[in-house]
């Protein structure tokens, strides 16, 4: 099973890419959890979180804290706080 | 009748108010945001997701509509690049009464500044580039709303 | 750039939108008034004074720029008589800053509501007519802005 | 020398008319005096001026309270309280 990671803003630009699928090492749980997975795994993650106090995310469209779980399947949004209106 | 729409095309400010003055209620309230050409921008650019940014804009507008009796809600919202003095946003509220059009266009205002997944980029003449930080104020204005 | 007009002409709200909109401030906060068709109401009439009505609505229109940094600002009165739908009032104010824009129209609204002279007569269709009382939400609502 | 009174509202419709000039008696010193006097002068003045306490005055283009001092040339505008917006 794979999960849908999508992004936005500088964390877009930053990852070079708007989305991709992953499948999670089983340690993965929780929304921090992925964050730091993502920016261990290469250059481009560790330049988008490198600050993951900056970092927001909804997972399968609610807004989750970094204590959420991590679903193993759906889509995980990844972003800056928002800055529309 | 309530319009939400998230689009990449200019918002045409006339048609809204034509297509929304219809029901002829007896106050309406509006708000329209412009990209503001400071310092030298020649672009503001705002990213979107494709399904949470209107359903986040739907979710507020319900909110407003639970909120206040309105007649009428639009809330158009555009997205993707634009250049100074087009229209970002447009809030368009009527009701019987006064104090109700005027609060649910605050409200709606306000609080698109934090609850909807929208992110300003902006690009200045000198070939600068930058996402804008979200500002300390637009929390304390969209928190008097509880 | 300030607009104020007291006028027996039917308000045309796109034209003063479009007139108004000349400079491209960020952004624009607007309120429109129509006579309400309640109660079996078929005219709604508006008494003023000839001098003294226009001079109080300049008067709450250069208290509003002093208040606030208006880029512009319309605010145009209908006075005799009008027919259900039609616009009473049209308040419109442009500013660098939302929260400007909308404060300064709500600021207009309710201030003219009680420092203006001008007085309401509504007639219905079974031939009653009265002058409208003044409201005591009215003055609260007036008295928030000291 | 003489003063103009103009009415509004239900005042001028009372009155029967819009305005008119007056020569004032000189013991009419405020404008709690002139809305005695014209209650007392006919029975127009006595329907519009029944209620002093729901009329305002505008003395030269300024409210002006009951103790106000009309003066002998110029405008009084007399009406109920205002309801526009």
């Amino acid at each position: 099973m794979s999960l849908k990671l999508s992004y936005f803003a500088w964390v877009r630009e930053r990852m070079g890419t708007g989305e991709e699928s992953v499948t999670l090492p089983d340690d993965v749980r929780t929304v921090a959890d992925l964050i730091l997975w993502l920016a261990a795994r290469d250059d481009a993650g560790a330049r988008a979180f490198a600050e993951p106090m900056r970092i927001r995310a909804a997972v399968d469209g609610h807004m989750a804290g970094p204590g959420a779980v991590v679903p193993r399947s759906g889509e995980v949004a990844l972003f800056p706080p928002v800055t529309g209106g | 009748m309530i319009r939400v729409a998230v689009q990449p095309g200019v918002i045409d400010v006339a048609a809204e108010y034509a297509a929304h003055d219809a029901g002829g209620y007896g106050a309406s309230a509006s708000f329209v945001g412009r990209v503001r050409g400071d310092d030298g921008l020649t672009e503001l650019f705002l990213d979107h997701h494709p399904v949470l940014t209107a359903s986040g804009l739907e979710a507020l507008a319900g909110e407003a509509g639970a909120r206040w009796s309105l007649g009428a809600l639009t809330l158009i919202h555009r997205v993707g690049g634009m250049a100074p003095g087009e229209t970002i946003v447009l809030v368009l509220a009527s009701s019987a009464h006064r104090a109700e059009a005027l609060a649910a266009v605050e409200f709606l205002i306000d609080r698109l500044k934090t609850d909807v997944m929208l992110w300003k980029r902006e690009t200045f003449g000198d070939g600068r580039a930058a996402w804008v930080e979200q500002r300390e104020g637009d929390h304390k204005r969209a928190e008097r709303w509880g």
